[in-house]
């Protein structure tokens, strides 16, 4: 019996690390991730004995939250109380109201595979799921759902990517195969803001003005919108030749923005998206690291690099150096949730 | 990844056989003569005991190991050691759990075979691990037939529940409830428009096992019913598409195996099993002590025994059967597929129309030729287009770009990504079959990965000769073959692979072992095309007249600006098929619209009827999802 | 004479030394036992039981223990093969003659197929062609003459007329064979069994359509086997409380018809239900079905009727009269069968009809017990007719040798005045659910002029009521019996199924009314229904009830259940004002079972669960409603 | 007078017999004691001859439940038997049977050929008669005329002089056809079944019948009428009734209730013969051979031989036996 994975989390103390940085300003923020110990490839049915699924950042590493599951995709909270997690994994939505004591599998058998969650930023009872073939609402905190699709279309409504308008109640914006698509009642009907052949992969809204928006794409590059979503502009700095797989902000600083993708690596901006630059040295990789997912820590601005089946890794200085997080080699971290501490 | 290659856990399990299996080592058995009701029973029984003996003997009391949860319901069914077999049961789930569905089924097996022999401990112990593990759904139609049957059979056992003691958060109610609608929805589905993963070489266990479990364990008459009608469903295609038991023409999803020795199949297993024409694979395919351990509540339908044994008569069979679900890049989420099967005596033409099925395990067309004694031979002759695409895997799986491809050559199945693979269809590949002639058009664009035909000419084949005509003749079994390569070709020998150790169950590398035998032509043209067509040596007097005739058989056809091809076959048709458009018979549109769900002597269904007639000689079996009926009506 | 040698086998099987697992342990649990899987496995284990009983008494020590039905067993199970074989080149050496000679042949000689030597094989073949096998005379003999008939001749199909005892080919014999087959089960499809509701003769059906659904290479006839054989347990099923066969019988025996679970009914009902125990030695009989058991399953449809008793149901049957080649205007007259089924007894009767010259039973109430083995569960009554006409009418005898060879050989209690079995001329009963009224106009000179009344041992409290009613408490069922005319009491003597010699005292009495004019009427109720015993009897009592004899009985009456009922001998009963007509009854009507006359078709029916067995189309239906 | 002419009829037809060929003594005796169906057969019954030597012959096929038995007038190796299974006919004196009918006929009771038209076979089951045109071959029922209940027919015999007339004894009457059962019509009502039918070995006009509650009957127009010997008492059944071939003036009936009862005045007078019989002398078949012997088969006992006409009675050879039926045959023609 090999003990499980999170017991040897604990073992590798983050002190040495995190400890500096948190010094330097008291975390404000939870950090929950989405990650598997399976490489990103594993097989129905196998048996690794990992430990998968949700981890909070704790002091001395990150725990294991709830159910140890392997494909979990990404965590969202109800704003109002952190105690409410909805999280999208291979077998639909999964719930708790107890901050991950007890979990609810809340979609039923024609819900599969969500990849993203939002939960309205006014009416937090309302919750929207991206699907491979569309969009699901609840308006019971995903104890029931309903297909909510008009204004989509009958094919190309794989969605990747679902985000709340934090300043607007019934505002919702998602990521499909055929573009980027706008509700503004709450999912009674949608419009296309933007056409993509591709599947439109992440859309962040920033911290620091509400109606600026940037999406990133598989085939498209990166956009950008300034009117809260409605209008977007191809951000001319960035690729579009490879898919590019998300892109965080930094709520402390408006100029600084990141980027992940497979085939460039880890993209950094320093001047508010304008231009961007390859911060991949100190990753792992032969040859460009296979960048799949970042994040910028609200706190103190510490950037996170998930490389594909080789674990976590943070940089201090904007991506210039990076350090592998202990005892998360081979992890496939999926997403990055920063919320609210409960208690400061 | 995962969702692909759910079926190497079997492949794994069938490598793996320490001790002898009576069937699998031994002789052939005998084409089955008496049909009485006792004879056909008693051997069928007889052949599951065999299973559950040799699971039961696997166990070696030093050796915790070799007691798992297979050799736990081989000993309760056939109620020995229940004590042992409890504290074994303790035991085994006093760790945390996996393997999902695959988990799943087995112990809702052991949960119902020792309902009446277990200690309330183990039984605590079982259903314990429904609250704190966590099974996957999964993503793939067999996934969830294991998936939902289990959830369904365990709420049923334990009815009243509430929502805190199951993995899900679900009481046994809800749970029965989803479980029933979905398994409702996927039969409505698979009785209107076809089976998703049809001929299945593998995955016919994922379905038959939660099926015969519906059939014996289900409460519900309604869900007994359906179990029991779907099984039969299930075998009755088998039954079908086999020859002397092994299964033949297209599959939705094989492996690289079973596309060459057609026989290293599970349902190699289930034909053993239910029909007794052919050898079980090792271990009888790692599934199937779970169908032995239950066998005894089903009885094989006599008119499905002898549709599975009498090819006295040659018979063309069209089906209509479901793609996987293509979530992105396609304007359809399932695309028909249309099936030709075409059974012989000597030999066996299967195709659908070409085209997309599934991303990777696709085959799409052969023909097969039938063996004193199948194991070892690879019995078929067939051509692809090597075919590996991202675009293509994202359309059915919900994953980004980059990663798969990368995945499966570093460390998946590195058969996938290579340009001399056998396995898995093309967007640039257009079949049309009529009787025992197949042509089979390609169209690859220049840019794709492998602009390339490759054509498998088997070990197995005898006088192998490329004739002036263009023609490449051989023999196989009792069948003459004449193999039309319609650009210029050379010949490679086929590489192997060997399997790696793996917690994950597969990891596999290319190894090149030598001229073995079996070759690939590869034609490496994008406009390209092979016809292929086959006889009974019997049909002529010599090898040399089958050439002759052949050979006399008006024959045009051009590649620029599609290929095009022009023909009479042996059978005397007048076959035009252009690439992209409707192949024409003496003159007639083939309308693929028009085809029903099953059309043949033995198998017919109308499109969305949800009823399908079996009939065999005087023998009529009528399984009708509208009225949730059963009936077998003789014709006097 | 021969024709009413019945349970013959039983005789001749019955004893063997070795213990009888269920036969003496307690009686079954009546749970029924939903699960398909468990209830097929408990199937299996209860055939196992007799397989293993059977064999175990049998084997090289004493060769005469193989009989045909050991061989039979022993080659199922593959055991002592050489010795199989010995003992059928042996047994072959002189045959037997006739149907009771010729399924265990046939059964062996198919259960042998691949596994007797070629000379046993060729021992059996041979006795076919030198034996001249008698066809018998009644409905059961021709069944199992003509399948196994039916089977040697597919076992051995274009051998030539002189290979055979019959003088005629396989395929004359094939023909012949398939065409009384149809003829009888169309018979029976349309206008209802002949020998109805069997005690014994349940097996002499059963084993020979078994064995038509295990072998007969024609799939038209395995269909019409297998669809038989449901049809058959389909009717025990609906006819059986807890696994013990009830209400009139056109043939049975003492035996049987005062210990109602003594019949080889009960050994089906226990492979087949599991809910009563078996009769020793299974039977006899059932050794021949439990070779080939596992090959059939009982629907389970059939297996509901059979094991809930959950709801109180009315069955009402047509069925067949034997023949009557002399003295009738009707070759056989239909039977009316009625029967009332409740968790804690039973109320069965025919209209009051001549359905059999020597072995009917018209009507009874039998109450449930905890375990039937050795209770007298039943009360009726009955005119003990002997008659040498009636004999006549159904046998091609002489007046004057059938009753003394009836007695000769070894049946005195056929013409004995105080029999319990038997049918007569001057009966007519009808039934209201558990109320039944049976009337009799004997005719001046009848041979025994009174009306026998059986009261069982297994009574209690039996209480003549001045209001003329006689009540008693039988299980959890009251009862009140009301003789419409004076009468006395005397022993009840017992001769085991009819022809024991001697009578024995098993206790009980008979109610010996000397009158010409008579009559008879029960009412049951269930003791959960009355605070006490008391309270039964003053409602009884409550209820208005006029009766006369003269010119003849009539009664007229509001029965426990509040019907108004009027019944005169030799007219037709009003209920509530109604008439009854029997010309409307249907081939079967009830909650469970359903069939037009003249239907060939049988649908069988229990909650969600429907079985169709179509004689038309040959077609077995199984559907589930949806609910 | 009527009567007085009849008996000189009788006398008259004596003549002939002088000429009277020989013939053989057949019987079907079943030696067997509760014999049930199933149960093993381990005495022979059915057809036995006697021999030169006066010892019963057995030959055929060994069956407890021949009811009568007839034989081709030109070839005697053709043998006809009614048996509980219907018609069995062997082509070879017995050595091989064939079972005639299937199962629509059962339970025959009696067979007889016409002696004029040799491959017609006439044969009376329990509900009917049923006539074969080829020796048996092929059996179909004519009934045309015969009542739709009430053609239980325990007797049939064919009119030695005519071709196509024949007489049944059913259970409404005797029935008359002229033209091989292409038509019948009652020539005699019963309430109970007619048992037995024998036409005159001296004078074919001459019938008699014997019955279950009509007492013995006689015609002497070939069967057209009948009138009851008033010396025959009616109430108890009649089983069969026989002429002496050797002496037209003696007549024997046999019955359960009388035992033997016999004329020795062409039918005037009956007296009965039952001394030396044993027991309650229920005597089953009485018969008379060439030599005027009578035999009387008693149920539950044996057979018994009179050399006197009845007036003693000693045990013959086929202990346990009972006898369904007494045949004098003439020799075959060739």
């Amino acid at each position: 019996m090999r003990p499980p994975r999170n017991l040897l989390l604990r073992v590798g103390t983050l002190a040495g690390l995190l400890g500096l940085l948190t010094a330097a300003t008291a975390s404000t923020h939870d950090l929950y991730l989405c990650a598997a110990f399976n490489n990103g490839s594993r097989v129905m049915g196998s048996n690794d004995g990992s430990s998968n699924g949700l981890f909070k950042r704790t002091a001395d590493g990150f725990r294991h939250v709830g159910i140890n599951y392997p494909l979990a995709i990404s965590a969202t909270f109800d704003p109002r109380d952190a105690q409410v997690i909805y999280v999208a994994c291979l077998s639909g939505v999964l719930r708790t109201l107890d901050g991950g004591n007890t979990w609810r599998l809340v979609t039923g058998w024609d819900e599969t595979e969500p990849k993203s969650i939002a939960v309205d930023s006014r009416t937090s009872d309302h919750v929207f799921t991206g699907l491979p073939d569309g969009i699901v609402v609840s308006r019971d905190r995903g104890q029931t759902w309903q297909r909510r699709e008009r204004g989509l279309p009958g094919r190309g409504k794989y969605t990747q990517v679902v985000r709340a308008d934090r300043s607007r109640g019934g505002r919702v914006l998602i990521g499909c195969e055929s573009g980027i698509y706008l509700t503004e009642n709450g999912a009674d009907s949608w419009r296309r803001v933007f056409a993509t052949k591709e599947t439109v992969n992440d859309i962040q809204q920033s911290p620091h003005d509400p109606r600026r928006w940037i999406a990133v794409t598989q085939s498209a590059g990166a956009l950008e919108s300034r009117d809260g979503g409605d209008t977007w502009k191809k951000i001319p700095g960035l690729p579009a030749d490879k898919a590019l797989y998300n892109v965080a902000f930094d709520a402390r600083d408006p100029q600084r923005l990141a980027l992940a993708s497979w085939s460039h690596g880890l993209l950094v901006s320093e001047d508010g998206g304008a231009t961007w630059t390859p911060r991949n040295a100190g990753l792992p990789g032969e040859g460009i690291p296979r960048a799949w997912r970042t994040a910028i820590d609200p706190d103190n601005g510490v950037i996170y690099a998930a490389i594909f089946g080789q674990g976590l890794y943070t940089s201090g200085d904007t991506g210039r150096s990076w350090r592998a997080v202990p005892a998360m080699e081979g992890a496939s971290v999926q997403t990055f949730t920063f919320v609210p501490s409960s208690q400061p | 990844m995962k969702r692909f290659l759910a079926h190497s856990l079997l492949c794994g399990l069938l490598t793996v056989s320490a001790w002898a299996q009576p069937a699998t080592t031994g002789p052939m058995p005998a084409p089955p003569t008496d049909f009485a009701t006792d004879a056909r029973r008693t051997a069928y029984l007889a052949r599951a005991n065999e299973v559950v003996q040799w699971y039961v003997d696997s166990i070696k009391p030093d050796n915790p190991a070799t007691f798992q949860s297979a050799q736990i319901a081989a000993k309760l069914a056939r109620h020995e050691d229940a004590a042992a077999v409890s504290a074994r049961i303790v035991e085994l789930m006093s760790v945390p759990q996996s393997q999902d569905m695959f988990w799943m089924f087995p112990w809702t097996a052991v949960s119902y075979l020792g309902r009446d022999q277990l200690t309330p401990e183990a039984k605590a112990a079982i259903r314990g691990q429904w609250k704190t593990y966590f099974p996957m759904r999964g993503d793939t139609e067999n996934h969830w037939a294991m998936y939902y049957t289990s959830l369904y059979l365990m709420s049923e056992l334990y009815p009243d529940d509430p929502a805190g003691s199951w993995f899900n958060g679900k009481s046994s109610a809800e749970n029965r409830a989803e479980a029933k609608a979905y398994l409702v929805h996927w039969m409505d589905l698979a009785t209107t428009i076809g089976q998703g993963e049809f001929n299945p070489t593998h995955y016919i266990g994922e379905y038959a096992i939660p099926m015969l479990y519906l059939a014996t364990w289900a409460k519900d008459p309604e869900m007994k019913i359906r179990g029991h009608m779907k099984l039969d469903w299930l075998l009755a295609d088998l039954a079908e598409n086999t020859l002397n038991g092994v299964l033949r023409g297209p599959n939705a999803r094989t492996d690289d195996t079973s596309v060459l020795q057609r026989w290293l199949a599970l349902s190699s297993y289930f034909s053993w099993q239910c029909f007794g024409n052919t050898p079980p694979p090792a271990s009888y395919g790692g599934f199937g002590i779970w169908f032995a351990v239950a066998a005894a509540n089903y009885e094989v339908p006599e008119v499905i025994f002898r549709l599975a044994n009498d090819r006295s008569e040659d018979f063309l069979q069209r089906d209509l059967k479901r793609s996987r679900r293509k979530w992105r890049y396609s304007d359809e989420l399932m695309s028909p597929v249309y099936k030709t099967n075409y059974m012989r005596r000597d030999y066996a033409v299967g195709s659908y129309q070409g085209g997309m099925t599934d991303p990777i395990q696709a085959h799409v067309w052969d023909v097969t030729w039938a063996v004193p004694d199948p194991r070892g031979v690879h019995n078929t002759m067939f051509s692809v287009h090597p075919y590996a695409s991202a675009q293509a895997m994202q359309s059915y799986f919900t994953e980004l770009p980059d990663h798969m491809l990368a995945l499966l050559s570093s460390q998946g199945k590195p058969s996938y990504d290579v340009p001399d693979k056998i396995l898995g269809c093309s967007p640039y590949e257009r079949v049309f079959q009529d009787l025992d002639t197949v042509i089979a058009l390609y169209d690859i664009p220049a840019a794709d990965r492998y602009p390339r035909v490759n054509g498998f000419f088997s070990k197995d084949l005898t006088d192998v000769t490329p004739d002036a005509s263009g023609w490449i003749f051989a023999r196989g079994g009792n069948t003459y073959l004449a193999y039309r390569p319609l650009a210029p070709y050379h010949w490679e020998h086929l590489l192997g692979y060997k399997q790696l150790p793996s917690k994950a169950g597969y990891k596999w590398e290319r190894v090149d072992r030598g001229d073995k035998g079996d070759k690939l032509l590869v034609s490496p043209h994008g406009k390209n095309g092979t016809i292929v067509q086959a006889a009974s040596v019997g049909e002529f007097k010599d090898f040399a007249a089958f050439q002759a005739a052949i050979r006399a058989l008006p024959l045009e056809f051009k590649l620029e600006p599609v290929p095009t091809v022009k023909m009479r076959t042996l059978r005397g048709k007048e076959i035009a098929f252009t690439y992209g458009q409707a192949p024409k018979v003496d003159g007639k549109k083939i309308d693929y619209a028009k085809w029903q769900l099953f059309e043949g002597p033995h198998l017919n269904a109308a499109k969305g009827s949800r009823k399908l007639t079996i009939t065999q000689g005087r023998l009529e079996r009528t399984l009708d999802f509208n009225t949730l009926t059963i009936t077998d009506r003789v014709t006097p | 004479m021969k024709r009413l040698m019945l349970p013959l086998l039983a005789l001749l099987t019955a004893p063997c030394a070795v213990a009888q697992p269920s036969v003496g342990a307690p009686p079954p649990s009546r749970a029924p036992v939903p699960d398909a899987d468990l209830r097929r496995e408990a199937y299996h284990r209860r055939v196992d039981e007799v397989l293993h009983w059977r064999a175990s008494g049998a084997g090289r020590p004493d060769p005469a223990t193989m009989d045909m039905a050991a061989i039979a067993i022993k080659l199922t199970l593959r055991e002592d093969l050489d010795l199989c074989s010995e003992r059928v080149i042996e047994m072959m050496k002189d045959p037997g003659t006739g149907p009771f000679w010729m399924f265990p042949t046939v059964c062996v000689a198919y259960v042998g197929r691949d596994l007797l030597t070629p000379g046993a094989r060729a021992a059996i073949r041979n006795a076919w062609r030198t034996t001249r096998q008698l066809r018998g005379d009644t409905e059961n003999h021709w069944a199992m003459y003509y399948t196994s008939l039916y089977l040697m001749a597919e076992l051995y199909p274009n051998e030539p007329a002189e290979t055979w005892y019959s003088g005629k080919s396989s395929e004359e014999n094939l023909a012949e064979a398939r065409d009384y087959l149809v003829h009888w089960i169309d018979l029976t499809t349309s206008r209802g069994q002949g020998e109805y509701n069997p005690t014994h003769y349940i097996g002499e059906y059963a084993i020979p359509m078994l064995f038509l659904a295990t072998w007969a290479k024609d799939p038209a006839m395995k269909q019409r086997g297998h669809m038989m054989l449901d049809w058959l347990f389909a009717e025990l099923a609906a006819n059986t409380l807890d696994g013990v066969l009830r209400g009139p019988a056109s043939r049975t025996d003492e035996g049987s018809v005062i210990e109602r679970w003594n019949s080889l009914a009960s050994y089906f009902s226990w492979l087949l239900f599991g809910n009563t125990p078996p009769i020793g030695g299974y039977g006899g009989w059932g050794l021949y079905f439990a070779p080939l058991a596992k090959n059939y399953e009982l629907p389970e449809v059939i297996y509901r009727i059979a094991t809930d008793r959950g709801d109180d149901f009315v069955q009402r049957d047509r069925a067949r009269t034997r023949r009557f080649w002399r003295y009738s205007d009707e070759l056989s007259p239909a039977a009316y069968k009625t029967n009332y089924l409740r968790r804690d007894y039973a109320v069965g009767s025919t209209q009051g009809i001549m359905n059999d010259a020597i072995q009917g039973h018209a009507w009874d109430v039998t109450w449930a017990e905890a375990d039937p083995r050795g209770k007298h569960a039943t009360m009726f009554s009955l005119h003990p007719m002997s008659s040498e006409r009636a004999l006549q009418s159904q046998f091609v005898t002489y007046p004057e040798p059938m009753i003394k060879g009836v007695t000769f050989e070894g049946k005195p209690s056929y013409d004995s005045p105080d029999k319990v079995v038997g049918v007569s001329y001057y009966e007519r009963v009808f039934q209201d659910l558990d109320t039944v009224i049976a009337l009799y106009d004997l005719a001046p000179g009848v041979r025994f002029p009174h009306i026998n009344g059986f009261f069982s041992k297994d009574l209690v409290n039996v209480t003549e009521d001045k209001s003329g009613w006689i009540f008693a408490r039988g299980g959890n069922a009251y009862l009140a019996y009301r003789p419409l005319a004076p009468y006395h009491w005397m022993k009840y003597l017992h001769r085991n199924g009819g022809w024991a010699k001697e009578a024995e005292d098993l206790g009980g009495r008979l109610l010996v009314s000397p009158h010409l004019k008579n009559g008879t009427i029960v009412q049951a109720a269930s003791v959960g229904e009355f605070k006490d015993f008391a309270a039964f009897q003053a409602a009884i009592r409550a209820l208005p009830l006029e009766f006369k004899l003269e010119p003849v009985p009539t009664v007229k009456m509001r029965t426990l259940r509040g019907k108004e009922i009027a019944f005169t001998y030799g007219q037709a009963p009003k209920v509530d004002g109604k008439k009854i007509d029997y010309a409307r009854w249907k081939l079967f009507e009830g909650p469970y079972l359903n069939a037009e006359v003249g239907g060939h078709k049988l649908t069988i029916t229990h909650g969600r669960l429907e079985r169709v067995l179509d004689f038309n189309t040959l077609t077995i239906t199984d559907r589930v409603r949806e609910n | 007078m009527r009567l007085r002419s009849l008996y000189l009829g009788l006398l008259a037809g004596a003549v002939s017999l002088a000429a009277a060929p020989a013939s053989d003594f057949i019987i079907i005796a079943n030696i067997n004691r509760n014999y049930v169906i199933g149960s093993k057969i381990v005495t022979l019954n059915g057809l036995y001859q006697r021999d030169a030597a006066g010892a019963w012959r057995h030959f055929g096929s060994n069956d407890t439940s021949l009811s009568a038995v007839a034989f081709d007038p030109r070839d005697h190796n053709v043998i006809y038997t009614a048996a509980l299974n219907g018609l069995w006919r062997s082509l070879d004196g017995g050595q091989s049977w064939r079972m005639c009918n299937d199962w629509s006929l059962t339970e025959a009771r009696d067979v007889a050929v016409d002696p004029n038209a040799p491959d017609t076979v006439y044969l009376a089951v329990t509900d009917g008669v049923a006539v074969s045109t080829d020796c048996a071959q092929t059996l179909v029922r004519r009934e045309n005329g015969l009542p739709g209940r009430g053609k239980y027919t325990q007797a049939i015999e064919v009119d030695r002089t005519r071709a196509g007339r024949v007489l049944a004894g059913c259970e409404a009457g005797i029935y008359l056809t002229e033209d091989a059962a292409q038509h019948w019509r009652r020539v005699f009502a019963a309430t109970d079944t007619v048992n037995d039918l024998q036409q005159s070995p001296h004078d074919p006009r001459v019938w008699l019948a014997a019955t279950q509650s009509a007492g013995a009957l006689i015609s002497r127009d070939g069967g057209v009428t009948w009138a009851a010997f008033p010396g025959v008492p009616a109430e108890h059944a009649l089983y069969n009734i026989t002429f002496d071939p050797a002496n037209p003036q003696r007549l024997a009936i046999g019955s359960w209730a009388h035992g033997v009862l016999t004329s020795e005045d062409g039918g005037a007078t009956w007296v009965a013969r039952n001394a030396g019989l044993p027991g309650a002398h229920r005597v089953w078949r009485v018969g008379a051979d060439a030599a005027g012997r009578l035999y009387a088969s008693v149920f539950g006992e044996t057979l018994y031989v009179s050399d006197d006409f009845g007036r003693t009675w000693q045990p013959d050879a086929l202990a346990g036996s009972l006898v369904n039926q007494f045949l004098l045959l003439p020799k075959a023609a060739n």
